[in-house]
């Protein structure tokens, strides 16, 4: 029982939902818990960074990373824990492909950071900001340094595999950590590296029950402009701009049953190499018009391609950040 | 009741006061609320567009923008100008971001603003279509039996074509005047121009147009010519003398509003829908008879 | 330097909401022409019109009353194969005739046009006494009795009113109408 | 590197060499793309030559070459070369990708430099792509020898006898009764005069007994499946009560049948025929049908007549529809046209105004065997017209009905004219917006018509009226125009009116082509393979179109497109196979979610989609290979060879030169 | 390229049928244009998977353009309207991305039109010239760079 492998969970520039989504897999926590020695997890066990950098190389079996590489803490951590771990996962959207902070993408830092700090809620008449560094008693503080854009994890540092979702779905972090059991107990193999784990193999449309015809769209429309919503119809041919179609399967196709459309968290299919450019070859080829000036109306239902095509996946796209993100020096 | 944005136009004023009175009491009659906009100005008829393009547009604007400040969401207009004219405006706003801004522009002055949410429709299209042919039928009491009528649809209730509509040989007419027990007769030049403002400024070409227009009727037969518009009412009845003159015929022809039909099959007293007051003094024993 | 605009681009230019109506498309099939009931009073037809536009024959065009003759009844719109909105055109060539002040002498149409919309921002309606000051003088002597004797038949019937009838926000009117074009210009 | 590539650059003379350094854009191959797997880059004069083809030959077993790139001239030019180059020396064709250097870069460049370096990038995005190449076969079909032709007008008759000539087997399928289509409404035809039925019943007739055709009329096809090659095509033959081994078209039925309809196909509405009929006298085949929807005994249940009469017991009103499967490699589309209804423009008065004919009404006036035996009367059947109004161009060249000119009404109604002429010496009153004649022997018809007095008044007809202004317009029909050439409104009485309503296409062209796979354009007509070059042929493999289908046309028109279709359909089955580009998408069913986004995007119907496994998938034989449905499939479910996303996308990183150290490769 | 004028590098997607042929008709013809385009073979305009212009753009092309058949005459019926309805919304997306959208052009062109084709490129060629070079890939590399917050602020 000494030789328990070691386990790690970061938080990197994310929103802390993926923690949760661990905490929340119910009894199964218990097998993490049976399983592995948890070495360094900040939301839940009391480690210091010098604790981790004291550690042998690979040490830790495996590191759920989950975030974005934002500033240079979260690139130094990064490194850090791929030197000392054996299996090392982007946990998460943001980990896999910069998610909701990599739509910060779009603007320079220092709007950022004006925006961040001097809102129309935040009263900051004198126009204060948080500082590099700071003298105080103890000594010299640091705060880590923002970087111009968000990268997800893979653009930093090696990764072994790759687990999208905002969060991922409880039943899928509990079938990875069987899994990962069942290959520690030498009952299963890992799959190969770089491999998409905790998902399904199609995409979301193919989880979900609503019925489907072959779709010819007059008008994109806000979800709440739509009274009422066909429960039983594709969103997409409602008008709504589904995200299910390019969207990872995996979710037991969640949005669509609460009634809403898929807006894309679980990343492009297996194979696919920039998501927001499937879904607008999706969108704009069932398009129902063939004059410019009816297709730029009807594209006027979208009103933030950007947003609406790479809500998740900005940071880990073709493309990765607007001009004036990182032009902004 | 339902009610509507009412816009009378000008004439309905003047000229065309029977139209009012009879417009007023078949309606009601019919269960139709006529709400009169407040304070309203001259939608310009056929004189504005020669002078100003927008300034044409922001007068009719102007109507419109009161008639949405009431809440209401119909603007109905009983003569064929105004109609075309608010019709279109409205029609056009909504299309062109850049006309609106403009005109709105100018409204400012008289603190309206102006969406071109309304839907903008003629009287006797609400007869028609709100109350309905069977409706109007069941509320006949003196239906006019034999009364042989010429309906005379003019040119800007039907022009230009709004949406795919017949514009050519349109029957709308002819039913409401069977609904309420008359025959109407076969008119060809029943969607021709009765000549408009040329009574004055081509008095030769519209006189001739006139002339056409009652020949036919009278050719075939009519007691009396059903009209929608005050402008068409007038050219038909008040110029029938210069006709004859100018002409060398004798015609006399009473030409009265479809209101004022309406009202007497509805029993509503001549007088009030201004059947006394016809120029054509035959009017009104046509219709007893 | 900007090439001279032809004068088919100009009457474009004076169809604003219609944006410019494809005049180009005319086919010369002469439907409209065949439609319409002044075409006998005009000194060349509505499709002779176009044609003569589109070949840049503005002085003859500019000295017809054809367009002055166009009674607005939209009767050769609806039946243009070409989809031309020819009644539009005829208020296009009367703006611009009014614009250049170049039409045909003796013509009552831009006068009463000039005079309604001068009333109009006056008062804010219409009213047709003072229209016809405008126009009678213009009459010949047998017609202006004829037009004398139908008005006072009106009068006398209460069909016209005696005074005119003004709007009550006449001066916000005024302003608004200035916001357009120069109240100075007109009244 | 698994690969081994050869690179071999062609000089093309100085075609290439000339504007592009040749030996250095094949040495720069050679040491920069090694590590691409490139293991020999040759330069040579010519490349396509023999000598040329076997240096590849000898390479690919020299140095065991998996993929080749030659950078010659345009692939439309030499990929076939150098294809079957590698196909001699053993290597799979598809393995073998061609750069244009000479259309694209010697011959358009001046700047030798910048000519060389635009080379090298173009090969680079060559070397690759050609990794990314899959070994392939082009997909062979068999042609199935038989042909369905459908539509038994004049262009389906024609190419129908031609495929059975040459012998081999033809199902004509005919909707209606009888065959002949329009053609066999017509009294006269265009210039010439001939009678109409003395030209078309001796070909009806051979169709009808020739022993390679399958005469299928009172029919119509319900379903079309397979591609080309091998079409299975489902029938319905309508009941028709009649047994026609038995018939013998003696006529009795229907001259006894007491129940009268009138005939609103072959007759025009013109006149009655009975329940029982055969739509005209010359009729193949020449048994009739019992038109159930009006016969006594199916609405009353009593009657009977035509059985008791018949002397051969041919009446069986026990028969049902049959559906009958054949199975065909090509098919030919020639169902015609369906003509302008002339009520769509109330202002002409047709259905309004008595007198006011359309011209298909008017050709069974004229026509012998017509409901006046021929002669051209009045509504009131005896009253000879002293003065009749042709009116052309009714409902076609307008927006407001059809666009595009119907190209036959000029010759028909100069036709009409003369008709009217020498039967009743009428004055004729002919109304054109422009005379199109542009036939042989077209022009001559209109100088002709012109001797013989008719009057033309150019100018597209207003309005025709019965409102008399005048005295000599009482009883008349008034026509109202703008005589053009004299710039003046003119009013015209007349005493007839014929209108030329345009053709336009059959009121089901739309369902009826989808059925078989081929789209209509904006207008309504098929669209054809290529309106110059291919006009008889369509998009879908296999499926060829004839007549007035295609669009508007005449009877010579009509008669040549039918042959040619035919002759395309021979050339077909005398080549037993055929081989198609591997060219294909497919879809790989795990990844693809059933979203139904490509389903509509295929033009050839290639995509079904199965409701049970809710999976989409490509039928390879109807894909085209345009590459659409891969770019739009959101899930990446679907592939496509030759033109994959990881060749394109390779290509790209190649010609962008980036696997290479940029500034070296710059430098070089 | 420091001294000399900017010489920017254009990916071209051409279709088979109609463009692809456009630029050999040029070249049949010797109508000489700018050497800036490399062009790339596709079956159909309608092939044009946004993936493959990000995918240039993101690789180092300062301009892509699209070219295909005019509407109507599409050799795959009407799949040239998909490309046109992808390029409008791609179009929109740069916009965002902070990538001037003339960077992207769509032109049809028929086989016949060489010369057009060829005056087409010559003038897209100039106006990304005059936008100047876009390196969306080595700009990326420096922007990681993590800034001090005072010049964040400042
Ligand atoms: C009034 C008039 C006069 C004319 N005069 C002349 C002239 O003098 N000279 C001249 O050269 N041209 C003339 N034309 C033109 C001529 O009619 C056409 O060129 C010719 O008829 C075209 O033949 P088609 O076989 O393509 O079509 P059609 O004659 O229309 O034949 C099509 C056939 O297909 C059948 N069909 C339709 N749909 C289906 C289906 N779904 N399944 C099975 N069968 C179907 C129809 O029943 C019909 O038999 C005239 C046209 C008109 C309108
Ligand atoms: C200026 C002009 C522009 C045109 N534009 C168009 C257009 O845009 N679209 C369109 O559809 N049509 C157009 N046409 C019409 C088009 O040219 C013809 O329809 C088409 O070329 C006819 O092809 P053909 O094969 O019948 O004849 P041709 O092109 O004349 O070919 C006949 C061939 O036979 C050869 N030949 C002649 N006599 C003999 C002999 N005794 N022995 C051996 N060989 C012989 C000739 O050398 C020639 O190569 C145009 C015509 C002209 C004049
Ligand atoms: S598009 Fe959205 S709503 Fe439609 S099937 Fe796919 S996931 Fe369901
Ligand atoms: S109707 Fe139209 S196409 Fe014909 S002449 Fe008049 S404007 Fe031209
Ligand atoms: S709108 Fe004018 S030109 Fe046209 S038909 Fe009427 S009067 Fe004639
Ligand atoms: S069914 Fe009988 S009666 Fe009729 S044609 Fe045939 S054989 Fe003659
Ligand atoms: S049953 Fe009577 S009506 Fe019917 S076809 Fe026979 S004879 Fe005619
Ligand atoms: S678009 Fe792709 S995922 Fe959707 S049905 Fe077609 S093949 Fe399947
Ligand atoms: S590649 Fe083109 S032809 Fe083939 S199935 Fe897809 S859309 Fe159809
Ligand atoms: S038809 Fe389609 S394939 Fe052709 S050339 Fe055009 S865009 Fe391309």
């Amino acid at each position: 029982m000494t030789a328990k492998p070691k386990f790690a969970m970061y938080w990197a520039a994310s929103c802390g939902g993926c923690e949760i989504a661990v905490l929340n897999i119910h009894e199964k926590i218990l097998d993490v818990d049976a399983n592995f020695d948890v070495v360094f997890w900040p939301v839940a066990v009391d480690a210091k960074y010098k604790d981790v950098e004291a550690m042998e190389d690979g040490s830790i079996l495996l590191t759920l990373f989950n975030g974005g590489i934002r500033n240079d803490e979260n690139e130094h951590l990064a490194k850090l824990l791929r030197r000392k771990s054996q299996i090392l996962v982007a946990f998460g959207s943001c980990a896999c492909e910069g998610c909701i902070p990599g739509l910060a993408n779009l603007s320079p830092v220092g709007d950022i950071v004006h925006t961040a700090f001097n809102t129309l809620t935040t009263d900051n008449p004198h126009e204060i900001y948080p500082r590099a560094s700071f003298d105080v008693p103890e000594g010299e503080l640091h705060i880590p340094r923002l970087a111009n854009v968000l990268r997800p994890l893979d653009l930093v540092v090696d990764v072994d595999y790759y687990m999208p979702g905002c969060p991922p779905e409880s039943h899928q972090i509990a079938a990875v950590v069987d899994l990962v059991v069942k290959v520690v107990k030498g009952e299963a193999e890992l799959p190969p590296k770089g491999a998409v784990i905790g998902v399904g193999d199609s995409t979301v449309c193919d989880e979900c029950p609503r019925a489907r015809n072959v779709k010819s769209i007059t008008e994109f429309k806000r979800i709440q402009d739509v009274a009422p919503v066909d429960p039983n119809l594709c969103l997409l041919e409602q008008g709504i701009p589904c995200n299910g179609p390019a969207t990872r399967s995996g979710c037991n196709s969640r949005c669509p049953n609460a009634g809403t459309q898929c807006i894309g968290c679980y990343g492009p299919a297996e194979g696919v190499l920039d998501y927001g450019a499937r879904l607008i070859a999706a969108f704009a080829s069932v398009i129902d018009a063939k004059e410019p000036e009816e297709i730029e109306r009807i594209l006027d239902g979208i009103p933030d391609p950007v947003g609406q095509v790479y809500r998740f996946n900005l940071a880990g796209s073709l493309l990765k950040a607007s001009a004036e993100a990182w032009k902004a020096k | 009741m339902k009610q509507y944005a009412y816009y009378p136009g000008c004439s309905l004023e003047s000229l065309a006061k029977p139209y009012q009175l009879s417009a007023k009491e078949v309606s009601l009659a019919l269960g139709l609320d006529l709400k009169e906009i407040e304070d309203w100005n001259c939608c310009g008829a056929t004189a504005y567009f020669p002078v100003d393009e927008l300034l044409a547009y922001t007068l009719v604007a102007r109507n419109l923008a009161i008639a949405e400040k009431t809440g209401l969401t119909e603007f109905v207009a009983p003569c064929s100008a105004c109609f075309k004219n608010a019709y279109y405006t409205n029609n056009y706003l909504k299309k062109d971001p850049d006309l609106a801004d403009h005109i709105n522009f100018a409204l400012e002055e008289d603190d309206l603003h102006v969406e071109g949410t309304l839907k903008v429709r003629h009287l006797i299209e609400v007869m028609l279509e709100d109350v309905g042919l069977e409706a109007i039928k069941n509320q006949v009491t003196h239906p006019l039996a034999g009364l042989k009528i010429a309906p005379y649809y003019g040119c800007q209730l039907l022009r230009p074509r709004k949406d795919h509509e017949d514009v050519e040989n349109p029957q709308f007419f002819e039913e409401l005047l069977s609904a309420i027990g008359a025959e109407p007769l076969k008119y060809e030049t029943k969607t021709r121009c009765c000549g408009a403002s040329l009574i004055i400024t081509n008095r030769k070409a519209a006189l001739e147009m006139v002339r056409l227009l009652l020949k036919e009727a009278i050719d075939r037969g009519a007691d009396v010519i059903a009209t929608t518009c005050p402008m068409c009412n007038v050219n038909l009845e008040v110029y029938q003398s210069q006709v004859n003159r100018e002409f060398g015929t004798d015609y006399s022809i009473p030409v009265m509003y479809f209101t004022q039909l309406m009202g007497m099959a509805l029993g509503i007293a001549p007088r009030r829908l201004g059947i006394a007051k016809e120029s054509v003094p035959k009017a009104r024993e046509a219709v007893t008879a | 330097m900007a090439a001279e605009l032809s004068f088919n681009q100009e009457i474009a230019n004076m169809m604003y909401a219609t944006h410019g109506n494809p005049i180009s498309h005319c086919l010369q099939c002469g439907t409209c022409s065949g439609t319409c009931p002044a075409a006998d009073f005009m000194d060349y037809t509505p499709r002779a019109i176009i044609g003569m536009i589109r070949e840049n024959f503005k002085d003859e065009v500019l000295a017809s009353n054809t367009y002055w003759s166009c009674a607005s009844c939209y009767h050769c719109t609806v039946r243009c194969p070409a989809g031309i909105d020819i009644a539009d055109m005829m208020y296009a060539l009367k703006r611009y005739s009014m614009w250049k002040s170049r039409f045909k002498e003796g013509l009552i149409g831009p006068d009463f046009s000039e005079a309604f919309v001068k009333m109009i921002v006056n008062s804010g309606k219409s009213f047709e006494p003072i229209l016809a000051t405008t126009y009678l003088p213009r009459f010949s002597a047998a017609d202006m009795v004829q037009e004398a004797l139908t008005a006072t038949g009106l009068v006398l019937k209460g069909k016209i009113p005696l005074l005119p009838k003004r709007i009550k926000r006449l001066k916000k009117f005024q302003r608004m109408v200035k916001r357009i074009i120069p109240l100075g210009e007109l009244s | 590197m698994t690969e081994k590539i050869g690179v071999y650059v062609c000089h093309c003379g100085t075609n290439i060499a000339g504007t592009v350094d040749v030996e250095a854009v094949s040495k720069w191959a050679g040491e920069k793309l090694a590590h691409q797997g490139v293991v020999v880059s040759r330069d040579y004069k010519f490349m396509c030559s023999s000598l040329g083809q076997e240096l590849i030959q000898k390479d690919i077993k020299e140095f065991g070459l998996t993929r080749v790139v030659v950078g010659a001239c345009s692939p439309h030019l030499h990929e076939a070369t150098f294809r079957n180059a590698c196909k001699e020396g053993g290597l799979n064709p598809y393995l073998c990708e061609m750069v244009s250097v000479r259309e694209q870069v010697s011959w358009v460049h001046t700047d030798k430099e910048a000519a060389t370096e635009k080379a090298k990038a173009l090969i680079a995005g060559g070397v690759a792509r050609v990794v990314h190449n899959e070994a392939l076969e082009p997909l062979r079909v068999p042609i199935h020898a038989d042909t369905l032709v459908v539509g038994g007008g004049i262009a389906g008759i024609q190419a129908a006898l031609e495929i059975a000539d040459a012998g081999f087997h033809v199902y004509l399928v005919e909707r209606e009764p009888s065959i002949g289509g329009h053609m066999a409404q017509f009294d006269k035809t265009f210039p010439t005069l001939d009678c109409s039925a003395c030209i078309l019943t001796p070909k009806m007739v051979q169709a009808g007994s020739h022993p390679n055709i399958t005469l299928l009329t009172w029919s119509e096809v319900t379903k079309v499946d397979g591609y080309v090659g091998n079409f299975v095509v489902s029938i319905n033959k309508k009941a028709r009560y009649i047994k026609t081994e038995d018939c013998t078209g003696c006529g009795i039925c229907w001259e006894k049948c007491p129940w009268k309809v009138t005939d609103e196909v072959f007759e025009a509405g013109m006149a009655k025929r009975k329940a029982v009929y055969v739509p005209f006298p010359q009729a193949v085949p020449k048994y009739p049908v019992i038109d159930a929807v009006n016969c006594a005994y199916f609405l009353k249940g009593t009657c009977k007549a035509c059985e008791k009469f018949c002397p051969t017991n041919a009446i069986d009103f026990e028969q049902k529809d049959e559906t009958i499967t054949v199975q065909v490699g090509n098919i030919i589309l020639a169902t015609g046209y369906d003509l302008f209804d002339a009520k769509r423009i109330p202002q002409y008065g047709y259905g309004r105004l008595e007198n006011v004919y359309t011209n298909l009404e008017f050709e069974r006036l004229c026509n012998a065997a017509g409901p006046t035996g021929g002669s051209i009367v009045l509504h009131d059947g005896k009253t000879a017209p002293k003065t009749v109004g042709i009116v052309h161009c009714v409902g076609s060249r307008d927006q407001n009905y059809n666009a595009y000119c119907s190209a036959i009404c000029c010759m028909q109604s100069l036709k009409f004219a003369h008709l009217v002429h020498e039967r009743t010496g009428a004055e004729v009153y002919n109304f054109y917006i422009d005379m199109r004649t542009p036939g042989k022997g077209y022009e001559e018809f209109y100088q002709r018509l012109l001797e013989e007095g008719t009057h033309f008044v150019r100018g597209k007809v207003a309005e025709v009226t019965d409102f008399a202004r005048t005295p000599e317009e009482e009883g008349k029909l008034i026509i109202q125009v703008e005589d053009t050439l004299i710039g003046k409104q003119r009013r015209i009485p007349v005493d007839m009116v014929v209108l030329s309503a345009g053709l336009q296409p059959r009121h089901d062209a739309k369902e009826v082509g989808k059925m078989f796979g081929i789209a209509c354009s904006s207008d309504g007509w098929y669209i054809e393979r290529h309106p110059k070059l291919d006009p008889v042929a369509t998009m879908t493999e296999g499926v060829f179109i004839a007549g007035c289908v295609q669009g508007p046309k005449d009877i010579p028109a009509s008669v040549a497109q039918g042959a040619g279709a035919a002759a395309r359909v021979l050339g077909k089955i005398q080549q037993k196979e055929i081989a198609l580009e591997p060219v294909r998408a497919s879809i790989n069913e795990a990844q693809c979610s059933g979203c139904r986004i490509c389903n509509g995007l295929c033009p050839f119907s290639a995509i079904l989609f199965h409701e049970d496994k809710m999976v989409s998938e490509i039928n390879p034989a109807l894909c085209q290979g345009c590459g659409t449905c891969v770019a739009a499939c959101p899930a990446g479910a679907i592939s496509g060879t030759c033109f994959s996303n990881e060749q394109i996308l390779s290509q790209i990183e190649g010609l962008l030169l980036l696997n290479l150290d940029v500034k070296e490769a710059a430098a070089a | 390229m420091n001294d000399k004028t900017f010489e920017p590098t254009i990916i071209g997607f051409t279709c088979n049928w109609c463009s692809y042929r456009a630029a050999d008709t040029a070249g049949t013809a010797r109508v000489k244009y700018a050497p800036n385009v490399r062009l790339i073979r596709l079956m159909c305009s309608g092939r044009l998977d946004p993936t493959f212009v990000f995918k240039a753009f993101a690789g180092g092309a300062d301009g892509v353009m699209v070219t295909g058949c005019h509407p109507g005459d599409c050799h795959y019926v009407e799949q040239n309207y998909k490309a046109l309805r992808r390029f409008i919304l791609m179009k929109r997306v740069l916009v965002q991305m902070g990538i001037d959208p003339a960077r992207l052009k769509l032109q049809w062109a028929s086989a016949a039109e060489g010369v057009q084709l060829a005056a087409e490129i010559n003038k897209f060629v100039e106006e990304v010239r005059a936008l100047g070079p876009l390196h969306w890939n080595l700009d990326y590399q420096e922007a990681v760079s993590t800034p001090a917050m005072e010049e964040v602020t400042a």
